[in-house]
């Protein structure tokens, strides 16, 4: 300890204030440093993350506020099809499997594990966004489109903003798998990786919450 | 900590040694993918049956029917959480305390966002929307 | 027949320049001011708000000006060039002043959020007055940019011209045909939204007779500022009389008339309606008629669109 | 139609107010690129700066943003200030659907283009300098967030030649914003603009948190950081959880209006309820992302100022901390009088209310940082003086609205303008001048001239108290906000009262201009070239002003809180500066014009959008996704800069550095 700063310590015992800081020993170690630029990014990425899921939470309060709104029109009731949700859901949960797999792949520098743990997760996504496209049509063509009132309105909303990040996820996903084909598993590359998995992951999280607040409370209520 | 995923990597090494991990890192300790692969099939599980559960238990008529909402309220959190520890590998050690108070702010706000409005909704919903009430006191 | 007056109040009472001059010579909290005012209220409600109003002020002033003066003093006492001040350039840290810094605050908060609960729940708009007469019942929909008031019991209705008994309590269910609005009578107190497909309740009482500005306190477009309204309070005789002369002429108010009247227009010169069609309020709320169709279209109205005036 | 709504109707040509005022803009635009073009300019500034990812040039280029754009605010204010001087019993001389843009754009401006790019300009500049690194986290996203930053900015001032502003109010409430209502381009260029630069926003928010949570020289730990860094950090998180909210609410108009949407029309139950909750659940804490870094400069440049650590510093960092959490729990203060029940009233009135206690905590250990302190009254400190004698009535009046009855008859009047006019000028601007003056040495390498900087303060101090207490005092009186004309002639005294202030305020606005010219004339004398003008003690002023590209040749150890005062000390206590470190080749990234190209697909997809010209905005959207495609195919982006390079410019900064501990001994020995 310093004796060269009396005075602080006299006023200030526990050094909770500022003055505390002289003589304090830290030589910068333990404390850190900047982490490596893979941390940096993963963390980054997780920050827009939440803000991505506050940004969701924003919808599903409208959903929540607006699900009685039908203004005489059909309500989640007699419109939505628990089954093809529940196809839905299969596809998507399998696809964080794959992409986990694709991960695990990236990790231990297995290309055809990444390149095919990819492909299958960009099928399934796929597919899960053709379902949902399919829904979405059939509403419409029965006059119930996004315009009829404002639950469906907001109805198309929630979802079709959880379908528009999976689409950017796809697109996100092909980009990922040609630049490894490309330049094989650079460490900027890598970086991308680990944050396109953490999008993927995220999406499923958020469909959790949309199947079970828009779709099975829906037809529950 | 794993060897295989970070070695190398990274174009900037550390400077510090910041105990830290990115969210999400794969963890494979040099066991292998067999390994990485085993903890994702775990967590599709964990999932799958708490997806099951969702879909299936409200139709069988098992749950107390005024109660199903809150049971699948349960179930979607306790799916959140699969995710978040199997596909994220978001754990309680200390190089995921960043990581982890991060998420905690996220959840803060979006319950307080969502909470808040609905209160304020319903409560404004409640002193206005009633038109039948508003008819019945007036002639 | 009621004699309107357009002239302000404040003017018809006092010499006008005595009014200026109380008004200039008013500071920041002085109660003086014209009867435009929120500082003079002529109702229960307004009375109690302002009540509020200064009680809070009064406990926050005993800590901000004091503040305000440590201030200044510090500053100056501490000036690099005063030799007399002494210098203690490690003070970072005193446990006591600590605790005090946060404690002043938060007592005060402790305060003025106990006033705060109490009266947020005895000044709730919603809340009936406590009276012994029945209270009026006036159904208010604001229009784009005017005041429609329609008394169900009467039925009789009137634009921009609110006429009520004084020493009664008013019961207003509000509304609105178009866009957002806020409706205020500030001698009274309390304002209200009025919104479309909603109905909000406000409870007001004039303790004497007197005319009241009121206003839309909301912005609702370009004709926002012509969108006032005057206020009689008046003797409960004098009420009666105006119910029976308004029943006597003027045209009734049925939907065909509504719709006439929803389109838009400014600065609209105060007229009553001999009748009201039962249930036009109900339906204005609960949207049965649709609301205002806003600006006419033209060509191109979409790029530029000029004003009404 | 080839060009959707666009047509030559779209231009002002009767309107003379906006046709000169756009055709002045135009003709100033046109000849500063003329200027850059035939003075041979384009190239550097093309190298130097718009393709910059470095943060203290990004940093600069948002805080010149924000100043050009408050003089188009300023333009705004006295405009409305004027019409309300002579608006008695007539029309002035805006009508409404003018008066109506102008205030818009008025706190449009002020709010996203002014106040929002100054602060993040300055945290940009200052908090990777403070913290002892090299660069922000994403140097590259950095430069899109600024960019489209800035496409907001254009697209606003925009609706000046081409179509309308909106004339909602600032904050586009529907009904009244909906397509019904507001049939024209206005609320659709709010729309877009607030979309866009709301997307730059988040981006710099998550770029900054991520800096600050990660990104610190070794042994900075959480409480050793500067109280500005602290107070960045709130901010930011307030940006991070609050934006994304803006962000849905503004598609959910956007929605009603393209596609027929109800999420708050009139009809097919849509309610407007809704908007106004998620419009203050962003916009309360938008009001703390503004003052919370404000905060952070007093903070700074009071206890540099007295000579003294600030005053109870991990009270401060839980008060910043407690602000940032209730940031959230009070937006409903802005709709009181919508008819909640009392419980939810008296709630929210409640928490708000709370907030006054951190609030209060920092404001009495500014109090004993000045005491026992050795003042030196420069301009930075006489704009803190002034905030925390202005901001605590601004603070006080807030409080006042707090409690709901008494905002049942104060809100939406003059009384609310005066109160945010109080907290946001006395506050946030006073904040965001001090820091100006403070750290421009450090960008530039010279002062800004004192007497003027004095001078401006003053008639900014008036100017202000002339034309925002009599806004009280009209406030009691009944006048609400947003009135283009009335009829009460009581209340003309108080509004010519006001108008003079603006006048006073304006004379402050140009001491301000005329200062900065006068300054770069004489930058010579004004020089410092210690780096350290004012006896810093953060580790901003540890390196040379301005600063090379990599900030710090080695990165500093940090052994305490004010990392640069311990150092200073133990260099005065031995008298001489630590050894000369071991010198070693730095990696920067290379300047890369993604954020510009990107924020040109931005502009025109946002103008596309507006005038309903579709396969542009298709065009923009694809060249956005490319620009982005493009720059992850890049292999190579970072540059080394040699260690010798770096040891010579290192070497200079330490030999005025051995000059300036010799001069600071010799004060001391006098004294
Ligand atoms: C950051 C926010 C901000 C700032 C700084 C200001 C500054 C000012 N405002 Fe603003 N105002 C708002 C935010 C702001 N305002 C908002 C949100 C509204 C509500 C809008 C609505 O109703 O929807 C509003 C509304 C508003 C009204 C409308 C009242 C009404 O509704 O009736 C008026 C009336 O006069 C007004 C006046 C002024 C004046 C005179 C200033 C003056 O203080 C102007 C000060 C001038 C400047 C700040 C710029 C000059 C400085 C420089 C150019 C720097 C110089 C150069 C160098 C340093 C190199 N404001
Ligand atoms: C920088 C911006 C800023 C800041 C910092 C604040 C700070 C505060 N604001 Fe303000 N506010 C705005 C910008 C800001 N506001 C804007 C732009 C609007 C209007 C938007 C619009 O409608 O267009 C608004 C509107 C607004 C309203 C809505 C009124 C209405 O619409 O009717 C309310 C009501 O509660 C309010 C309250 C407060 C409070 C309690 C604080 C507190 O944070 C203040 C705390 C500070 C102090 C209290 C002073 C210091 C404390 C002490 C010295 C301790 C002792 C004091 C006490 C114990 C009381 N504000
Ligand atoms: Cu607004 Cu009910
Ligand atoms: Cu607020």
């Amino acid at each position: 300890m310093s004796v060269a700063h009396p005075v602080a310590h006299a006023h200030d015992p526990y050094r909770l204030g500022h003055g505390g800081g002289h003589g304090s020993e830290a030589q910068g170690h333990g404390e850190g440093g900047p982490p490596s630029k893979r941390i940096i990014v993963g963390y980054g990425f997780w920050i827009f993350l939440l803000s991505d899921i506050i940004m969701f939470s924003a919808f599903f309060a409208s959903y929540a506020v607006l699900a009685g709104a039908t203004a005489g029109g059909p309500g989640g009731k007699q419109l939505f099809d628990i089954g093809n949700v529940g196809i839905e859901t299969g596809f998507l949960l399998v696809s964080s499997f794959t992409c986990g797999v694709a991960s695990i792949g990236a990790a231990a520098r297995k290309f055809w594990l990444f390149q095919i743990g990819m492909a299958v997760t960009f099928v399934l996504g796929a597919c899960f966004l053709g379902l949902e496209i399919k829904e979405f049509a059939g509403l419409a063509a029965q006059g119930d489109g996004p315009q009829r009132s404002a639950f469906l309105s907001a109805f198309f909303s929630l979802v079709g903003c959880h379908g528009l990040h999976v689409t950017a996820g796809l697109m996100w996903l092909l980009t990922m798998m040609a630049q490894v084909l490309a330049k094989g598993f650079r460490a900027d590359i890598m970086r991308r990786i680990l944050c396109f998995s953490l999008f993927w992951h995220a999406l499923d999280i958020i469909w959790v919450a949309v199947f079970t607040v828009v779709y099975l409370l829906g037809v529950v209520r | 900590m794993s060897e295989l995923s970070r070695d190398g990597l990274d174009d900037q090494q550390a400077e510090g040694d910041q105990h830290d991990i990115a969210p999400g890192d794969e963890q494979l300790d040099g066991s292998g993918v067999l390994e990485g692969v085993r903890g994702y099939l775990i967590g599709l599980a964990l999932a799958m049956g708490l997806t099951l559960c969702s879909f299936i238990l409200p139709a069988t008529g098992l749950i107390y029917g005024p109660a199903i909402p809150v049971a699948l309220i349960v179930f979607a959190i306790a799916q959140m959480g699969v995710h978040l520890v199997f596909f994220i590998h978001i754990t309680t050690g200390p190089d995921n305390t960043n990581n982890v108070l991060a998420l905690a702010f996220g959840v803060l706000i979006v319950l307080l966002v969502i909470g808040g409005s609905l209160w304020i909704m319903a409560n404004l919903n409640h002193n206005m929307t009633p038109m039948n009430q508003v008819m019945s006191m007036q002639r | 027949m009621l004699r309107l007056s357009w002239r302000t109040p404040c003017a018809g009472t006092i010499p006008t320049f005595l009014c200026r001059l109380a008004l200039l010579s008013a500071s920041l909290t002085a109660l003086g001011g014209c009867s435009t005012a929120v500082l003079t209220p002529r109702g229960p409600v307004a009375s109690a708000e302002k009540t509020v109003l200064f009680d809070s002020l009064a406990i926050m002033l005993t800590i901000i000006v004091p503040t305000i003066i440590a201030t200044l003093a510090f500053a100056w006492w501490f000036r690099a060039s005063n030799t007399r001040a002494k210098r203690l350039p490690e003070f970072a840290y005193s446990g006591r002043i600590e605790l005090v810094v946060w404690a002043v605050p938060l007592l005060t908060i402790m305060f003025l959020g106990g006033l705060t609960w109490v009266s947020s729940h005895d000044l709730d708009p919603a809340k009936p007055l406590a009276s012994k007469t029945k209270p009026l019942e006036v159904q208010v929909v604001s229009l784009d940019w005017k005041w429609l008031f329609i008394y169900p019991d009467q039925q009789v209705a009137s634009v921009n011209e609110l006429v009520a008994p004084a020493g009664t309590p008013i019961h207003f269910t509000l509304t609105s045909g178009s866009v957002m609005n806020s409706f205020f009578v500030p001698q009274l107190g309390s304002m209200i939204y009025t919104m479309n497909g909603m109905s909000t309740q406000l409870n007001l009482q004039a303790d004497k007779p007197g005319v009241f500005d009121g206003m839309s306190t909301h912005f609702s477009g370009d004709g926002f500022p012509g969108m006032h309204f005057q206020m009689h309070a008046v003797t409960p005789a004098q009420f009666a009389t105006w119910v029976s002369t308004t029943r006597a002429s003027g045209p009734a108010l049925d939907p065909t008339s509504y719709a006439e009247l929803e389109k838009q227009s400014s600065n609209v010169k105060p007229f009553t309606y001999r009748a009201a069609t039962p249930g036009l309020y109900q339906a204005i709320a609960t949207q049965m008629i649709a609301a205002a169709p806003g600006p006419p279209s033209r060509p191109n109205v979409d790029v530029f669109p000029k004003s009404e005036h | 139609m080839l060009l959707g709504k666009l047509t030559l109707a779209a231009l002002p040509l009767d309107q003379p107010i906006p046709m000169i005022a756009s055709c002045v803009v135009a003709l100033v635009g046109a000849s500063v690129v003329a200027l850059v073009f035939i003075k041979g300019w384009a190239p550097y500034l093309w190298k130097e700066w718009i393709t910059s990812v470095d943060h203290k040039r990004i940093g600069v280029m948002y805080t010149i943003l924000a100043l050009v754009m408050l003089l188009r605010g300023f333009s705004d204010a006295i405009m409305m200030r004027s019409q309300q001087a002579l608006a008695l019993h007539s029309g002035g001389y805006l009508p409404p659907e003018h008066y109506d843009q102008v205030f818009s754009a008025h706190g449009t401006i002020m709010i996203f283009f002014v106040a929002m790019p100054f602060i993040i300009g300055l945290m940009n500049f200052v908090v990777p300098l403070q913290l002892g690194v090299r660069d922000v986290a994403f140097p590259t996203l950095n430069s899109v967030g600024f960019w489209l930053t800035a496409t907001g900015a254009l697209l606003v001032n925009m609706s000046l030649v081409l179509g309308e502003f909106q004339r909602t109010g600032w904050l586009p409430y529907p009904p009244l914003s909906e397509l019904r209502y507001s049939p024209g381009v206005g609320v659709d260029y709010w729309l877009w603009a607030l979309t866009i630069s709301g997307v730059g926003t988040l981006v710099s928010g998550i770029n900054l948190v991520t800096t600050i949570l990660k990104v610190r020289a070794p042994g900075m730990s959480y409480l050793r950081m500067p109280m500005f860094c602290w107070t960045s950090l709130a901010s930011n998180l307030l940006i991070v959880a609050a934006f994304p909210i803006l962000t849905a609410t503004s598609a959910m108009l956007l929605l009603d209006r393209y596609l027929g949407f109800h999420f708050f029309t009139n009809e097919g139950g849509g309610n407007v309820m809704m908007f106004m909750n998620l419009i203050w659940a962003w916009g309360h804490p938008e009001v703390y992302i503004l003052i919370l870094p404000a905060f952070g400069i007093f903070s700074e440049v009071i206890s540099t100022f007295s000579g003294k650590p600030l005053f109870g510093y991990r009270s401060m960092v839980m008060a910043t901390m407690a602000i940032c959490l209730l940031a959230f729990m009070v937006w409903l203060h802005h709709f009181f009088t919508m008819g909640a029940g009392a419980d939810v009233n008296a709630f929210f009135g409640i928490t708000t209310m709370i907030i006054a206690v951190p609030t209060g905590v920092k404001v009495f250990n500014w109090l004993f940082t000045l005491y026992g302190g050795t003042v030196r009254f420069t301009t930075p400190i006489l704009w803190s003086i002034g905030f925390m004698v202005t901001f605590i009535i601004g603070g006080m009046t807030g409080v006042l609205l707090a409690v709901p009855p008494a905002d049942f008859v104060l809100h939406n009047s003059l009384f609310l303008v005066a109160h945010f006019h109080n907290v946001i000028i006395g506050g946030t601007l006073f904040g965001l001048f001090a820091g100006y003056t403070f750290w421009f040495p450090k960008a530039f390498g010279f002062k800004l001239h004192e007497g003027l900087g004095k001078a401006a303060f003053w008639c900014w101090f008036v100017g202000f108290y002339l034309a925002f207490m009599p806004l009280y005092v009209l406030g009691f009186m009944g006048m609400t906000r947003r009135m283009q004309s009335y009829d009460v002639p009581e209340w003309r005294p108080w509004l010519l009262l006001a108008a003079a202030g603006a006048a006073v305020i304006f004379v402050g606005i140009v001491l301000q201009i005329v200062q900065l010219v006068v300054s770069i004339r004489n930058r010579e004398f004004l020089r410092d070239g210690t780096g350290d003008p004012w006896d810093g003690r953060s580790l901003e002023w540890a390196t040379a002003s301005p600063p090379p590209v990599f900030n710090f040749a080695v990165l500093p150890d940090v052994s305490g809180e004010e990392a640069y005062w311990s150092i200073k000390e133990r260099a005065r206590a031995s008298h001489r500066l630590s050894d000369e470190p071991d010198y070693q080749d730095i990696e920067m990234p290379k300047n890369n014009p993604t954020g510009v190209i990107c924020a040109f697909f931005a502009t025109v997809m946002g103008f596309a959008l507006i005038w309903h010209i579709w396969w542009m905005a298709i065009l923009g959207l694809v060249g956005a996704f490319a620009t982005f495609v493009v720059f992850a195919w890049q292999d190579i982006t970072e540059e080394e800069i040699p260690a010798e390079e770096v040891a010579r410019l290192d070497r200079a900064n330490r030999a005025s550095r051995r000059a300036r501990l010799a001069e600071l001994e010799a004060a001391t020995v006098q004294r």
